[in-house]
């Protein structure tokens, strides 16, 4: 098959360093939430998609606020809303479809699905289900980088819930016990499943956790991506300092259920419409309209872009063969 | 009205939470959300959240937690919400949990509700069969119904049980499965294998949603002139070694099936448990139908290639047979 | 076997609250050091004790001072280095010597040896050797409490490196969001095995960890007992005013090696030396005196008084039978 | 001078340091102490705290850390200070090492070194056997050397191997066994087992200290005028049938013996795969002797009971001779 459709950002005649950096996050945002319309709203309706779907609707600011300073050293360990982080380390938009349906082609060959994937020549490491996992791992990744004198930076992604999780804070220990460069990001979107955060920790904030590891913690409005992206400059430089690990707490909402099958019924109302009106995409939209960064019609473009983007690595991705039931016993091991 | 082997459960952890105040549940999304697959959907409503305690993501304290109110004399029954989530509580389990009583005599009368097994395209981490894991820890008791009549009456034993009871609920069944319960109570023995079919030619032993594959199986293999006896375990462990090897006495042809991946799995501990004892009485080898030693791969292809089926099941019976 | 003998303390002409409650210390303070003293450095070495040794020499302020103050209703989790504990509980003498020289009369009945020992008649639950895992069981006893209406505190104890533990995270983290009656009790000695805090937490102290919870968390001098008394009556009080979980970290040095098998060459000698003057039984000892609380003679005979309960006790575990190989199988699950 | 067991894994651990920069090690108390056994004695004085890492109690991260490293090209050697602990790292090692090359073709060039088995009166939390856990995980790879010679050279072959390994390492053999190793260095293969005593009467089938007790039984039974065959599996998974197979088929009878209790052990794995290949060769049953389903005593007395024993192979195999 040939090479998967890999997402292009469009250069853009907005000139100076913040209309770059915005059209940039607008590209990404919205690729992001147009990949996981397309997957939750058409695709796994369409029964093309066999297993769950989670999706980071609202949240989109995270990942690309973050993602957008790792340098190629860096490695990054997304959570399952953290979709973004995949493009923005290049992984072709194509090959992401496959792995959401199953195909050959996706970087599990079919046999994992959702966000369930990695690359390492892309330096970018797959979660697996049991939150808060890739915490330690990201150490590990942190200790290896000075171990072998490289610069770079572990971004370790998680979500509130997950900081519950025993491995969340035997990570974060080891990483600043031994002040390694990791970045920690937590999206803190107020539930955990079902859960809502007053059920998941008594403190009020994630970041209240970080003087426990005696580590800087910063709180960042998760839904505006130039703050998340100045935020995450400012404990970059820090870490890469060599001040040791960082926790970035960014306050968001998840606009969707737990999983394309949860209608949610358990969050207020209310709480989608005061968030709907917070949404990182127009929020950015809006701001480089009027900062006269961008036009309509200029936004437009970029968006049917996307959209086209999309088409093309879908039927890329439809035409992935299923896996070979064949391959069914390959690489449980090295093969010799 | 059918059951479905979900709503049997269910029906009997709500049995047992009104007859016995000293039993509530805890675990991730169980109260006002009722589970991830509903399970206790209702049951924040009914009992109030005194007895049904939404958890943090933490296996291991939920665990912990279990174990610990056990000791003032309630009756925990901690839901893990995937059984793979099983091995992020495992300290507490198999050192805990398993060995309070032989170590200083502390009853732990806890239950772990945990949705297994695979058929329904959720990847490595989301279809596990982790049984084995605890079916070799000595203290733990662990079971594995496939019939809704058994799910009810195995729940409401393991409540009532005074070890620490694993309960590995099927998720293929949940909805799958219906039959019609008997409308008085009653519970089913942990620790007893049940015969659900009768037959002479050949013994097939399965639990969990294999029995049904091995139903299937033997049907046809009724068509073919064969007569297959169908041994559901029902418990794993303590393990009814007496009703499989009665059956492989009186068939002299043992298939032992299950979802599980096979090195390590329980047709070892059968296979070995019946040459012991009855070895004069095989005609044949002891055969194991299994998944193959990989983790669960998540598209439907290598699933179905994956999962033990009718097919594979009546290509090992008719050999046997034959043998 | 005839009972097994108990610790009676002996009745003390000091009048007052304060007099009176020193007595009690310093009875238990210095009954744990001379039982530890006698498994360590007779039975051990004489081999009437075949496995492994841990003693809580100069922490012995910590168990005391806060167990005194334990209610019937209240369940004990004692962790290795808390004898006194057990004895504070009514645990016979004679019992626990029989536990560690794996006799069919220790509560264990030869199953288990040194500290790996609990009776629920007497609301004391036994440790497992992994660190932090009678965490989430305390905050599980507490939770029964509250379920059951009864009055009761779980009292958690632990040292300075089990926090490190997932187990304590997760079980702390669930007591808090609980609101549950446990109280925490951190024995800081310094070290894990051979690890110095700076290797095991880049937090200064423990009590550092406390916000991360929302829980209330005090430091306290671990080798003056009645500042350890003092502490733990004012955080009961919270608790069982319903204000939830609170820890009290005790700073305190263990004065020996990690067990009877390690020289703890790794420890400075220096430090040895400062701790060693202020142990926490010279210090009340001197305190009882100058205050006229007691007198030279008096407390001696206190001690001879315990030392011959030792022998006793002693010479009844030694007489206590091996257990009968013949009950191995036993108690594997509920005999019906 | 004859090298012990323990200085036999110190050694194979040194040379894998010299040889190849990015080999690490990582565990509590490792560095300044030497680890709780000594094994590491020394090393942080040699290599440095670079390569030598203190970690905080902290199994799960200790295994998490060692696999992210090895995502960059390192191979950790982390140590579990007793087998006991891994539960504590439980999940990272079946979900997260376990599965990453099948799952997205991540390798994981991992050791974890885990002292474990009983003999020491260390009670039920430091004597277990839990290679069992770790067999029915597809991914991994498990060693169990009884010789100071395999000791090192599978240490050395699990440094250098580009998938996980557990290896678990016999506490009561770390200063019981010594041997002469050869001068210049070998290696010994990860997945094969070894014929240790050659025999047509009988084979015993054993593995870590289990391999000894074996021995010294074909030495009496030898007296009895009974050619045992004993075979050292060495590995345990991937398991070499082949070689218990091709040693079966020459004896026709089999006890198969190991410390780790009966339910779920490895004998009953490889029960079912003799007899599924080799059943027609089979003059009696596939006997085992195993600890019994109890926790680990404490007890001298109660310990002697639980462990299998010359006396209890003796008892076995004289009664499968006679079969
Ligand atoms: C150890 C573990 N327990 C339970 C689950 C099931 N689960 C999947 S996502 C989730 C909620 C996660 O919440 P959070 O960490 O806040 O991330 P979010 O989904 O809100 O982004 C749960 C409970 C899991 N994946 N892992
Ligand atoms: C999970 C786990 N890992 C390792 C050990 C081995 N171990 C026993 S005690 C100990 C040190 C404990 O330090 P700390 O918690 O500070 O208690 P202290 O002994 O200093 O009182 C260690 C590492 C253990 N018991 N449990
Ligand atoms: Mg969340
Ligand atoms: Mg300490």
């Amino acid at each position: 098959m040939s090479a998967a459709p890999v997402s292009t950002l469009p250069s853009t005649s907005a000139s100076g360093e913040p209309a770059e950096l915005a059209h940039k996050c607008l590209y990404y945002m919205t690729l992001m939430r147009e990949v996981e319309d397309r997957i939750e709203r058409k695709l796994y309706r369409q029964g093309k998609i066999v297993g769950g779907v989670y999706v980071g609707r609202g949240q989109e600011a995270i990942p690309v606020g973050t993602a957008l300073l790792a340098e190629p050293d860096d490695v990054l360990l997304p959570s399952h809303r953290d979709m973004a982080v995949m493009f923005i380390r290049g992984m072709p938009l194509g090959r992401v479809f496959a792995q959401y349906m199953g195909r050959a082609d996706g970087p599990t060959r079919g046999r994992e699905g959702n966000m369930h994937m990695g690359d390492l020549k892309l330096n970018l490491v797959s979660i697996i289900s049991a939150l808060a996992a890739t915490v330690p791992v990201a150490a590990g990744v942190a200790l290896a980088m000075r171990y072998l004198g490289k610069p770079g930076v572990a971004f370790s992604y998680f979500g509130d819930g997950a900081t519950s999780r025993g491995d969340w804070h035997e990570g974060v220990n080891f990483a600043t016990v031994q002040k390694l460069p990791v970045l920690f990001i937590c999206n803190n979107n107020q539930y955990a499943y079902s859960t809502p955060l007053s059920a998941q920790m008594a403190c009020a904030n994630v970041a209240d956790r970080g003087p426990a590891y005696s580590m800087p913690a910063e709180i960042v409005d998760g839904n505006d991506v130039l703050a998340v992206h100045a935020a995450t400059r400012r404990a970059l430089e820090q870490v890469r300092a060599g001040g040791g690990p960082y926790l970035l707490e960014c306050k968001t909402f998840r606009m969707t259920g737990h999983s394309a099958h949860d209608a949610a019924h358990y969050v207020p109302k209310e709480l989608f419409e005061e968030w709907e009106r917070m949404d990182p995409i127009a929020r950015l939209r809006s701001k480089m309209l009027a900062n006269g960064w961008a036009d309509e019609a200029g936004l437009e473009r970029v968006r049917a872009g996307i959209l086209r983007e999309i088409d093309e690595a879908v039927e890329w991705a439809d035409r992935s063969p299923y896996p070979d039931p064949a391959t069914l016993l390959d690489d449980v091991y090295e093969q010799s | 009205m059918p059951t479905t082997y979900l709503e049997a459960i269910r029906e009997g952890l709500w049995e047992e939470m009104e007859r016995d105040p000293n039993v509530f549940l805890l675990g991730e999304d169980i109260g006002v959300y009722g589970g991830a697959f509903k399970v206790t959907a209702g049951f924040i409503e009914h009992f109030g959240e005194r007895r049904v305690v939404d958890t943090p993501i933490s296996e291991g304290a939920i665990v912990g937690a279990a174990i610990g109110a056990s000791f003032l004399g309630l009756r925990p029954v901690a839901e893990m919400q995937f059984a793979d989530f099983i091995s992020c509580g495992f300290d507490q389990i198999v050192n805990f949990a398993a060995k309070c009583r032989y170590r200083w005599g502390a009853a732990v009368p806890m239950v772990i509700r945990a949705p297994s097994g695979g058929g329904i395209h959720g990847g490595p981490f989301h279809s596990q069969n982790p049984e084995m894991w605890f079916v070799r820890v000595p203290g733990l008791k662990v079971v594995a119904p496939a019939t809704a009549y058994d799910a009810k009456g195995l729940i409401k034993s393991a409540v009532r049980d005074n070890d620490p009871v694993l309960f590995f609920e099927h998720k293929g069944l949940y909805r799958r499965i219906r039959e019609e319960l008997p409308g008085e109570e009653y519970t089913v023995p942990i620790g007893k294998a049940k015969v659900v079919r009768e037959g002479r030619d050949l013994t097939i032993v399965a639990y969990g949603a294999m029995v049904w594959t091995a139903l299937e199986a033997a049907e046809k293999l009724a068509e073919e002139g064969v007569q297959a006896e169908v041994v559901d375990l029902r418990t794993l462990l303590p393990l009814d070694r007496e009703t499989v090897i009665e059956s492989v006495r009186k068939t002299s042809k043992v298939l032992l099936v299950h979802e599980d991946t096979r090195t390590g799995g329980m047709a070892g501990e059968l296979a070995a448990s019946i040459t012991e004892s009855v070895f004069e009485y095989l005609d044949g080898p002891v055969v194991r139908v299994t998944a193959p030693d990989t983790p669960v791969p998540y598209s439907p292809p290598l699933e179905e290639a994956f999962l033990p089926n009718v097919e594979k099941v009546l290509e090992k019976a008719r050999w046997l047979r034959r043998y």
